[in-house]
């Protein structure tokens, strides 16, 4: 991967600014008078851990919601956003984190939903579809226009997000992690459009947890903290260590894999395990694979999206019925288990989606921690207060989750919190084996470092552990065993001691870089 | 051989498809072949005829109840409504008395089609802003527009129907019969309505940038709104529209009995709902098409009146209606089943 | 002028202008005689009938009038009412219980069915086929007239019943049940209905079908819509019920019970003949369900 | 400075608050003075017993309805089981001939309560598996299954009411009136019952893992899944459930009017849905509580027979009705509706 060196001059005129903003949320301050600049031309990237405030200043200056106190200026002008199609109209546009697409519609619909193209005979699709092939085609991707967008994998549909932002033609245009679902191959497209954009003037303000990717095409760095601004700086001036050091305070490491101890028997063995495409189509999305883990190992499944890896955990939880193969969890068969028989028997998964697989929203964060573990708090026919309380407070503290007690709501959590609420769930189940599919997902460095020290402390007490991961940085860090995964089946395994171009190479992604 | 087997089971998935597809097609098939069989007098032009100004009622309001329900919501008002546009009607061909003047004013009909179907669309507009302004659940919202439309009605005649809606040629209030009554080259004049009324929602759905909102929305409302899309003002036009069908609906009604009566119209949101669920639609919102909606209302009707026909008693016939749209649905979640990940 | 008291009055559904009819004359000749009257409505329900006859207890009724929901179903709460210490007055339906309320008034069902089918058959003649719209099942008066019009139609062997449908006493079914039974018999001569609403919906479905000039349609209360379906000419007659005179009748019991201590009427169960009209004796229609002699 | 506006308004927020978490117990609290003001009869412990004992049948419904609506289902079906339950008790007391054996059974009344209960659930759980396995939409499955329900409600009896539910001393199976008619220190059983079921649920819901199941997938039904919940089971147990509170609805209303009729219970599932909203619960599922819907169901029985009392007509109550279920439920929206992200 050859990092584009930006081409950009350090200076361009401030087109967009906030000045003094705040945001409160009852008793959050999710903002406490933030000043933020965003330059024609450049891209200012925004680091932060997860909670910092990121999301909320980018849905204020995109006219999502509005400031508690504080200004905007746009073109040196104070502007008050009525909403987003307001700010869209003085050409600044968004991609959201969470994604936000009507899953019925086909790509086409949803990229010009709300800006249709009138023809003399109603909305002419012709020319909207046609816009659309242009900009996967820009997009180097194989998208369908009409494809409804629920038949698209997650990163496609972020695709779909960035390109809706693209076709607006924006001045000023703010991509709050664009990136999260995208495989290494797609980061580099985005990555040229984005310096065709600002070669073109427009200001891009870009969000991301994966700093090194981040780092590639900056221009200027802001760091938020706590609801504060706390660095800003030229990319001349910075390096990870700056980026890291402003965010948390302090260095950070992903550890490396735990050692000074032996692996135990095998806790987790597949064998030969076949599955066809639960969308109907005709081919395996997982062909033939078997893998066994030990207690006490950390196995790292890398690849590409659509490599299969979401298929093979799920199957493993029981959530997808395998067409043939056997699983065993210590020697025992359990793929005719459900879901709960597998927990109780030591298997979990933390599944990739959150929002969708991870959390009840109208349950408190409480609630949801100690969900999967119900039966470790009930006496007889009820449940005990106290005893769930217990779980709670231990699992908080477990998984560090900043939150204001087990009695807050779940979506008063920051995205990276809820991630940790979600494997905190999981982790209270006891397991002797914990899948997680991308855990690192949407959080930031400080939580996935504590994320991977967690981990890496239940292999030394004899956890098995499988995770998946689209970082290869992520890779190298705690797993004592790296698998990657294309097309269904493993086409390399690697000791501690792989590098990355290894890695990548195996995964089908080398001609990408 | 793997690809042959591809093609095989891609084969074998599109015909499942299509019958799947079509289900709503398929049963109005079966049940015009079954009652065909046990009645000779059901398979004939003239009662096709009956039949479909008999599924007329149910279809202005199963139109209107499909963008509600492709919005996401779901209108249990629209009996009421039926009744109150219709005792409406029937308030205003008896004559307004204007006491301030001392006279009483007849309106013309089409005064009286075009002032009926504007309050139909203002009640059902009161439901919109309910729901897209206040907040409140569809399902409540319209519940309790079922009942307050219903008291008014019943509080205008006193509980009373409204006789003589055909007008007296001295007043040049005639013609008020011809929506139920007359026929255009020997089809009634309310199913050519419906085929208008289907005609013209399908070109909305299809080909207009409120279609595309009115899908959106349903599908995923916060996203429809961030890009833009005047969620608000999609969900009180779509409720105003659902109003609208049903004061349609009250029209040819009252027209075809030549009386409006406050109790007319009971239970119909419930057919209505039927037929569009009946006819693909999902009740999550943003699918379903209106070919499917009127396919849906066709099975509801011809299965009644073919009933009816071979002589079912009533008992029976309410255990059929129940039976077949459960059978109905469940071909139809077989069909959203498949393309999921599920386990 | 409240010094006598409330009576409260219960009737099935206020909708249908015999049920108005029946609250509104019982309020006027309570109100007549110094009580005050509250109607209220159960439509058909026994639950909700069983809540209103509490809350007539509750309000310290004098007495209630009640047209029962349910032959059956209606006895216990007649029977609380009683037990309660008020006097009840039933009309137009009965409950399949005597002793229990101080009066059942009620229009000969039979009688007037015999003298509908009769009028039906002069209308007809007497041979062809026919159909017939039956009411709610749960109200016995349903099956009483249409065992009544088969006693006399079954004496013309000629007369061939093609069909029988539940309507519910309701128009817009009886429209709907008509154009089914006329699609699946083509060449009836004539439709006998259990009311008038079912009539007056199955005259609107053969209007449209254009059949109304060769059927002949006879109906069943004597309902202000009915009339002028006769003087119209597409109903061939209706058998009043004189509701207005049993409702006001009930009352005026009531009256004399409170007084002293007996409805002035020998037996519990008291049967008012039906009249039939038909366009001769139309014009003595002088108000709703009120025939002048 | 910006402190302090954010405690004044936090404070200000809490009182709000309460009285919007409270808004049942307050509309009853209104409803109560009002009528007592307006009627002399209203105010009185023997009023309040009776209006408590007419609460019952549509608090049993409404508890059976608030597990399915917490679960993010809906269930129309339960006024047509009550009704088939009714009618099945009524059955089963006139005696059961066995024409194999040539005698007429009458089994005793605590076995024609276990067989109705039995039956009630059955009938829901018939629900259950169309929507928890068969994945046909609540809705549908639902209404489909109030037809037939319904229909063989009306083949049973042929339409006709049972009567003489109270049972012969010589046959042995008196006893069943005690229902409907008994009271234990002055408090009809109906009422026990219904406090004692609403204790059962609340238990249920807040302290064992069923309860906690049970909102986990009313909340999120795939990540409920995922966290070893045994999601269709808790489905089919919650139908299951709401068909049993149908069926001890159907018996204390039978036993109280010592007559069961098939067409009892029409339109009941509205009431008990309005109940259970009233009370605070959405829609969506995941948020409701017992003494919400228990208040709910209060405020509609306590309200339609202020309304009797005070002599409103029939018209006036309808549309009062559906004020008072819009109304009460627009405070509950706006609770919700704080805290949301909204532009
Ligand atoms: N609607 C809301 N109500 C209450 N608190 C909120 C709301 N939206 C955001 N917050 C809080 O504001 C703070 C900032 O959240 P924000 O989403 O901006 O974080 P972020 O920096 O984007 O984090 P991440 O990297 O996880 O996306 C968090 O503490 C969050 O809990
Ligand atoms: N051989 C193949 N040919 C075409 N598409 C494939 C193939 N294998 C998998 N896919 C697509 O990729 C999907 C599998 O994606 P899956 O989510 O399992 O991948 P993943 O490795 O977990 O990546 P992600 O990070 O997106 O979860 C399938 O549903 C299918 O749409
Ligand atoms: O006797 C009455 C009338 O016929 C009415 O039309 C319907 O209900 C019956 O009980
Ligand atoms: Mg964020
Ligand atoms: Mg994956």
């Amino acid at each position: 991967m050859s990092a584009p060196v930006s081409s950009r001059n350090a200076e361009g005129e401030v087109v967009l600014a906030a000045r003094n903003v705040a945001k409160i949320y009852g008793a959050v301050h999710a903002l406490k008078g933030v000043n933020f600049e965003i330059r024609r031309g450049q891209v200012t990237t925004l680091f932060g851990e997860n909670g910092a405030g990121k999301s909320t200043l980018m849905k204020i200056l995109s006219g999502v919601i509005q400031p508690t106190s504080g200004e905007i200026i746009l073109d040196g002008q104070p502007v008050s956003f009525q909403n987003s199609t307001h700010a869209r109209n003085l050409g600044i546009s968004i991609i959201h984190q969470e994604l936000s697409l009507a899953p019925n519609l086909p790509v086409r619909d949803n990229i010009f939903m709300g800006r249709e193209i009138m023809g003399p005979t109603g909305v002419n699709f012709a020319e909207e579809e046609r816009q659309v092939r242009q900009l996967m085609a820009d997009l180097e991707e194989d998208i369908d226009p009409m494809t409804p967008v629920e038949e698209l994998r997650l990163g496609q549909q972020q695709i779909v997000e960035i390109a809706r932002a693209l076709s607006i033609d924006s001045r000023i245009l703010i991509m709050d992690e664009p990136t999260s679902a995208l495989s290494a191959a797609e980061v580099e497209v985005l990555f040229k459009v984005i310096n065709d954009l600002t070669a073109k003037g427009v200001a891009i303000v870009y969000i991301s947890h994966h700093l090194e990717e981040a780092l590639q095409i900056t221009d200027h760095a802001v760091v938020l903290r706590d609801g504060n601004m706390t660095a800003w700086a030229p990319r001349a001036e910075i390096d990870l260590n700056w980026i890291v050091r402003n965010m948390v305070g302090e260095n950070y490491d992903l550890g490396s894999p735990p050692s000074g101890y032996a692996f135990g028997s095998t806790a987790l063995s597949v064998q030969n395990m076949v599955m066809r495409d639960p969308g109907g189509n005709d081919y395996n999305v997982v062909d033939d694979l078997s893998l066994d883990v030990r207690a006490g190992e950390i196995v790292c499944i890398y690849g590409l999206m659509g490599a299969g890896r979401s298929e093979l955990m799920e199957a493993l939880a029981g959530r997808l019925r395998a067409g043939s193969g056997r699983i065993e969890l210590e020697g025992r068969e359990i793929s005719g288990l459900s879901i709960a028989q597998r927990i109780s028997a030591g298997l979990a998964l933390v599944p990739e989606d959150r929002q969708r697989d991870g959390l009840v929203q109208t349950m408190s964060v409480g609630q949801n921690l100690s969900l999967a573990s119900i039966k470790t708090f009930t006496r007889g026919l009820f449940t005990s207060k106290k005893a769930e309380k217990e779980l709670i407070e231990q699992s908080i503290k477990a998984v560090t989750v900043k939150t204001a007690g087990g009695d807050a709501p779940i979506g008063s959590l920051s995205g990276g919190n809820q991630q940790k609420v979600v494997i905190g769930k999981m982790m209270a189940t006891n397991p002797k084996v914990i899948l997680l599919d991308e855990p690192s997902r949407g959080i930031d460095i400080g939580a996935k470092a504590e994320v991977f020290r967690l981990l890496a402390e239940g292999a030394k007490q004899g956890l098995a552990v499988v995770y998946t991961t689209s970082e290869v940085s992520e890779c190298l860090s705690i797993a004592h065993r790296i698998i990657v995964m294309h097309k269904g089946r493993i086409s390399a395994e690697f000791g501690a001691d792989a590098t990355k171009e290894m890695i990548m190479a195996a995964s089908g992604e080398a001609h990408a870089a | 051989m793997s690809d042959k087997s591809a093609t095989r089971s891609a084969e074998g998935f599109s015909l499942i498809h299509f019958l799947l597809e079509g289900r709503a097609f398929f049963a109005l098939i079966a049940i015009i072949a079954v009652f065909s069989f046990l009645s000779p007098n059901y398979f004939s032009t003239s009662n096709f005829l009956i039949m479909a100004s008999q599924v007329a009622i149910y279809g202005f309001l199963a139109i209107g109840m499909l963008l509600v329900i492709l919005n996401g919501g779901i209108d249990l008002s629209v009996g009421s409504i039926l009744a109150l546009c219709g005792v409406i009607a029937g308030w205003l061909m008896q004559g307004v008395e204007i006491p301030a003047m001392g006279v009483i004013l007849y309106p013309p009909v089409w005064a009286v089609v075009v002032i009926t179907c504007a309050i139909g669309a203002l009640v059902g507009a009161v439901n919109g802003v309910l729901i897209a302004w206040l907040k409140v659940p569809a399902f409540v919202a319209t519940l309790g527009v079922m009942y307050v439309a219903r008291g008014i009605a019943l509080l205008m005649t006193n509980g009373l129907t409204f006789n003589n809606l055909s007008g007296k040629a001295e007043l040049g209030n005639t013609g008020f019969n011809w929506l139920g009554f007359n026929r255009v080259q020997g089809i009634p004049i309310s199913v050519i309505l419906l085929f208008i009324c289907a005609i013209i929602a399908w070109l909305v759905l299809s080909r207009t940038a409120f279609g595309r909102w009115l899908y959106a929305s349903g599908g995923n409302e916060r996203a429809a709104e961030l890009s833009g899309v005047p969620v608000k003002a999609v969900k009180v036009t779509v409720y105003a529209l659902s109003g609208l069908m049903a004061a349609i609906a009250g029209l040819v009604l009252s027209s075809r009995l030549t009386s409006a009566s406050p109790t007319a119209g009971e239970t119909y949101e419930l057919t209505a709902i039927a037929a569009v669920v009946i006819g693909g639609a999902a009740l999550t919102g943003g699918r379903g098409t209106v070919l499917g909606t009127m396919l849906g209302a066709f099975v509801i009707g011809f299965l009644s009146a073919g009933l009816v026909t071979v002589g079912v008693s009533s008992y029976w016939q309410t255990v059929f209606t129940g039976a077949v749209i459960v059978l109905a649905v469940l071909m139809n979640s077989i069909q959203y089943g498949k393309g999921k990940r599920r386990s | 002028a409240n010094a006598e008291g409330l009576i409260s009055i219960i009737v099935t559904d206020p909708a249908n202008p015999y049920w108005f009819t029946e609250g509104e004359v019982a309020k006027a000749t309570a109100e007549e005689l110094g009580y005050t009257a509250n109607v209220t409505a159960h439509k058909g329900d026994t639950n909700t009938e069983s809540t209103l006859i509490e809350t007539a207890i509750t309000n310290k009724s004098v007495a209630i009038i009640l047209d029962p929901a349910n032959a059956d179903g209606s006895i216990g709460a007649v029977q609380k009412a009683v037990d309660a210490g008020i006097p009840v007055f039933l009309v137009n339906a009965e409950i399949n219980q005597e002793g229990l309320a101080k009066a059942q008034l009620v229009s000969n069902n039979a009688q007037g069915a015999a003298l509908g089918a009769q009028a039906w058959v002069e209308a007809v003649g007497d041979t062809g086929e026919f159909v017939e719209l039956f009411g709610n099942p749960a109200d016995n008066n349903a099956a009483t007239r249409s065992n009544g019009y088969e006693t006399v139609l079954s004496q013309y062997p000629d007369l061939v019943k093609k069909g029988q449908e539940v309507a519910n006493w309701d128009r817009a079914q009886g429209y709907e049940k008509m154009q089914s039974l006329l699609q699946a018999n083509p060449n009836i001569m004539g439709v006998i209905s259990g009311n008038d609403e079912m009539a007056l919906g199955a005259i609107a479905a053969l209007k449209e079908a254009g059949k109304l000039a060769n059927v002949k349609v006879g109906g069943f209360d004597g309902s202000p819509d009915a009339v002028e379906a006769i003087k119209a000419g597409e109903l061939a007659y209706t058998v009043l019920q004189p509701v207005a005179v049993f409702s006001r009748a009930a009352v005026v019991q009531a009256d004399s019970f409170l007084k002293t201590g007996s409805t002035g009427v020998e037996t519990e169960k008291q049967l008012f003949d039906c009249l039939l009209i038909n366009a001769e004796n139309v014009d003595k229609y002088t108000a709703a369900f009120t025939l002048s002699e």
